[in-house]
């Protein structure tokens, strides 16, 4: 095939036909019971070096209990997905997960991560928010590549892994993304059974595509129902279980973001990482929220409290599309 | 430029310089077609304007995937997108890849735009500052405004008036303008024809691009600011078009849905310095507010 | 590009920037009724020559009333995609309305098909389902081809227009099949709005990519519902209003199929289809079922009847999942 | 053949030829995994019959995009998929392509098929008969079969015991076996590795592929035919297993099932010739019924 042009990031090595053989031999078709405590699924299914992709951001359905139990457990050299983020880049490389990032955006108001590139301890490759997603949807497809309309020509696609190559059938040039294939992805839905079968209700990011893109899979779910439920209204099941090897019950796992229908965010929380960021302050602030509480429970408990929650779950007023 | 429609209201006398760029972008909000809007920010606020006053029947989706929401606000700080309030009343929630799949099927009219740094043809920097990769500093990276800048028919530009942020070259590309400035350069880098920037609004004019050259040309200015004044804060000497329109101030009535209804937390009321007018007519800048 | 291998098939041209301009100048994003009778439906948007889709069969949820139309209206030189088809291929053809047909699957009882390929009146190219909701699929992502693991060293690919070319990021062989963007599509869904947003409940073939790589959209619906209870339960909206070009209403539309949920198929009205197929019988069906009525609801009225309609929907006990 | 389950419940004397295919794939079906089943017909009897006496927790998809339903039995005539019945209590209802990705990812383990014409490499022909495309007869073409035959990891495939369906070469390739038969051959068409055909059911006999020569060998034959009437059967000579197993007959459990609760209406019982043990064991076909 012609390359016109190509771009000059590294990328995670793109294998279907490995990834099948991973899909066939580590992922359960049979419906087994998933369900672990959230450091079981961390210390199991995240390892040092991993490719890793989360889904959505601290202040929206992100799967912050599991980011906390990530940087709790002190994993190394992660390569992540920086896509539809604010914080969290900076957080991770602050508490010393990460080596490499493909970068869509993320909030830089601190100095975390350019200091991180300069010390030579991160490097960051260039993409945008929909070609990550899209890298992701050539990866949960089972294909090597997607051709896409986007990103030719600008200096993102210069430092990226892109390729431009003339289609086969108009003979045009078309811009050429390798597809993702994540180690590992941690996505936080409403609903979910033991054995993984999860609804997300809204808008999303690239949960279904991260979730079947990844060769191992965490869901974080507010509420574990019936596999009943699934079997009443199958046309709400966003991801099947069998991409799915742990399931965590982790109510309140978007805290201090928002999961729509059940709980608002916590602005004041959310503006912390901020604030931590912006002050370069992030170690105070992982003791604080990270390393000086055990769990996402005992985080809840102690730094966030009933009175607080309360008031978070008040304020979730709209309901519409967000029950089954 | 036939396409910004006439201020509803009476004129204001007191407004902010984020809040007339507001303004004069949703004057420029056509009725009935579709903006793929950069999630928070002016570019929400011109379209959630111009739908309670000049354009009813424009309809926005943002990058999460949401179409045509009527949201509640105010929205929560920093919760933009994937969330209840910003997508309420949507006809339709997808996501990130679904939309993107619409706009690179031509179904997305317009784009609007944030931009730190912009050139000549367009081209729009949000990643760095400096000289890449060696000096400087990143900042956030393009999010959604590439696949926006790409697949959009049309590109709306907002930026603040700063010799900065008009420079001849931008430090990275972050998302395409019209690239090199020659003829079929998005088309040959694999970008959708006829594709590319529109307009660019800041809170002192309104640019859009001379057709054979693709450079930037200066087409209005505010009420408030002279062409010089304009000039002097721009790194790059733009086109000027042989009649520059003098846009209309902000008016009380868009004034008060900006105030009392979409910004009511003031986010936008408060960035910028404050014009005001005088009894004489005469236009002058209050301290800076930013 | 090296293209290793290529089928012989003639395809419909691949143009997806032309088929953007179409979008940009022919489909509304303005909230405009669309809501027209299903002879203005078909006289406005099916042309003779038009490359045609039609989503699901005859038995289940296809848009039988529209087909109907097509054929009343003696509409020709039409170029059809028999994808998960059964008798409608046949029909289609006996009734003179077609060239062309992308075939993935029909069921050949009888001879008309044989015949007209035979009379050279009828081209056939070679499919299976899945390759032709892939080709749709990339069709409706606005790309000009869709990269698949699918349909290679058959001879279906050697009579396709499917291509096999290297992979740039692997350099594996793959398969390329042209995208496809029909110039008209007809859907049949549960629930549309004026607007043409549109619900469809339960599994489906290709509606949501039929209904957005084509240029020219008509949907018929069970049921007419406000513009509102989409905004209620957006989650629930499988196609976006700005893609559909007319609705008809059309209460029974997919008779003598089922419409899960709504009402049963009616066993002895497929088995007269299969009939006529068998015993090249199509002219008498045609004018029992198409020419010698006017209207669907003629149909429905003279020779169905609101005893047997009655029990149709007495049969549809089902209803989980069918509901928003 | 140790992927064949020790059939359950008493030996039965009589049943049709086309049960009896039900009764010995079903006893190939392995629990736990996942099969892309054709729609309709013998393959989903199979697996349906085996959920209840051999493989409780294998899973079954259709091409429509329905995953691990519970259907409601008996379905109508015809109405095999995108319906209330054969989908109901489904994990989760996807579409076409949703399921043709799950598959190309490596989530479908086996596939089970029917065929009109099979070659000594497990090609499939379901479109052709005769010689495409002057000469012959159009059938019904692939529908799903390409995509289960090329993405899931094992086919099953179920085939009458005759002459004109076991040819040495297929009329037209359809959805592909072992293509020439030659190492790698699918790999070198942009097939999935390490995939292909797996098993060869009829209603006398299960074959597999030897690993070096792909070519279909005959391993196990029904009580009541020889292996000499197999081959009479067959229009090119299998390769012959060192030992051939002779299975064992449905069992009246097998056949309650399938009777009384898979398929009341009886399109199966119904079809191909009555098989009969009389009381000194010996087997007989009754007439046809077919």
């Amino acid at each position: 095939m012609d390359v016109l042009t190509e771009g000059t990031a590294e990328y995670l090595k793109v294998d279907p036909d490995g990834f099948r053989e991973w899909v066939r031999d580590h992922k359960s078709r049979a419906l087994v019971s998933k369900l672990v405590s959230e450091q079981e699924a961390v210390e199991r299914l995240v390892a040092d070096g991993d490719y890793f992709v989360f889904d959505c951001a601290e202040a929206m359905r992100g799967p912050m209990s599991l980011i906390r139990e990530i940087i709790r457990q002190r994993k190394k050299d992660l390569w992540i997905a920086g896509k539809f983020t604010f914080f969290i880049p900076s957080m991770l490389v602050a508490a010393g997960c990460v080596s490499k990032a493909d970068m869509g955006f993320f909030l830089g108001w601190g100095s975390v991560i350019n200091k991180a590139v300069q010390e030579g301890t991160l490097k960051v490759y260039e993409y945008g928010n929909t070609v990550m997603t899209m890298r992701l949807k050539a990866g949960a497809m089972g294909l090597p590549y997607m051709p896409m309309r986007i990103l030719g020509g600008t200096d993102t696609f210069r430092y990226s892994a892109g390729k431009i190559i003339d289609d086969p059938f108009t003979g045009e040039p078309m811009v050429a993304m390798p597809a993702l294939n994540p180690d590992v992805a941690v996505i936080h839905v409403h609903q979910a059974d033991v054995y993984g079968n999860a609804r997300v209700f809204g808008t999303g990011i690239a949960h279904v595509e991260s979730a079947l893109a990844s060769r191992k899979v965490i869901i974080s779910t507010e509420e574990i129902i019936e596999t009943e439920e699934f079997r009443r209204d199958p046309g709400r099941t966003s991801i099947p279980y069998y991409a799915v090897d742990a399931v965590v019950h982790a109510p309140f796992g978007a805290y201090p973001g928002e999961c729509a229908g059940y709980y608002a965010s916590d602005p004041g929380a959310i503006i912390e990482m901020g604030a931590a960021d912006k002050l370069d302050a992030w170690d105070a602030y992982l003791e604080k929220w990270v390393y000086g509480v055990a769990s996402q429970d005992e985080m809840m408990e102690e730094l966030v409290g009933m009175t607080k929650l309360r008031g978070l779950i008040q304020r979730a007023t709209i309901k519409e599309g967000y029950r089954a | 430029m036939n396409e910004m429609k006439k201020a509803v209201g009476t004129p204001a006398t007191t407004f902010s310089e984020r809040e007339y760029e507001i303004c004069v972008a949703a004057r420029m909000i056509e009725d009935g077609k579709s903006y793929w809007v950069a999630i928070g920010g002016g570019p929400l606020y011109a379209v959630l304007l111009a739908q309670r006053l000049y354009a009813p029947s424009a309809m926005y989706v943002t990058e999460d995937g949401v179409i045509g929401p009527e949201p509640l606000l105010p929205l929560d700080p920093l919760v933009i997108g994937v969330a209840s309030r910003p997508n309420y009343r949507a006809l339709m929630w997808s996501t990130m890849n679904g939309l993107t799949e619409h706009a690179q099927l031509g179904h997305m009219d317009y784009g609007i735009l944030n931009s730190l740094q912009v050139d000549p043809y367009g081209n729009i920097n949000s990643t760095w500052v400096g000289a890449y990769p060696e000096e400087g500093r990143r900042m956030n990276g393009p999010g959604g405004a590439d696949a926006i800048a790409s697949a959009c028919w049309r590109v709306l530009l907002m930026v603040d008036q700063q010799k900065r942020k008009f420079v001849p070259e931008v430090d990275f590309i972050s998302s395409p303008g019209f690239l090199d400035g020659s003829p079929g350069a998005r088309e040959k880098a694999g970008l959708p024809r006829n594709t590319g920037p529109w307009r660019v609004a800041t809170p002192w004019a309104v640019f859009d691009h001379d057709e054979d050259s693709r450079h930037l040309r200066l087409i209005a200015r505010a009420p408030f600011v002279t062409v010089d004044q304009i000039l002097a804060e721009m790194d790059f000497r733009p086109l000027l078009a042989d009649e520059i329109e003098v846009l209309e101030p902000a008016t009380e009535e868009e004034l008060l849905i900006l105030r009392s209804e979409l910004d009511v937390t003031g986010q936008n009321t408060g960035v910028g310095r404050w014009v005001a007018q005088a009894e004489d007519g005469s236009w002058s800048f209050a301290e800076d507010n930013g």
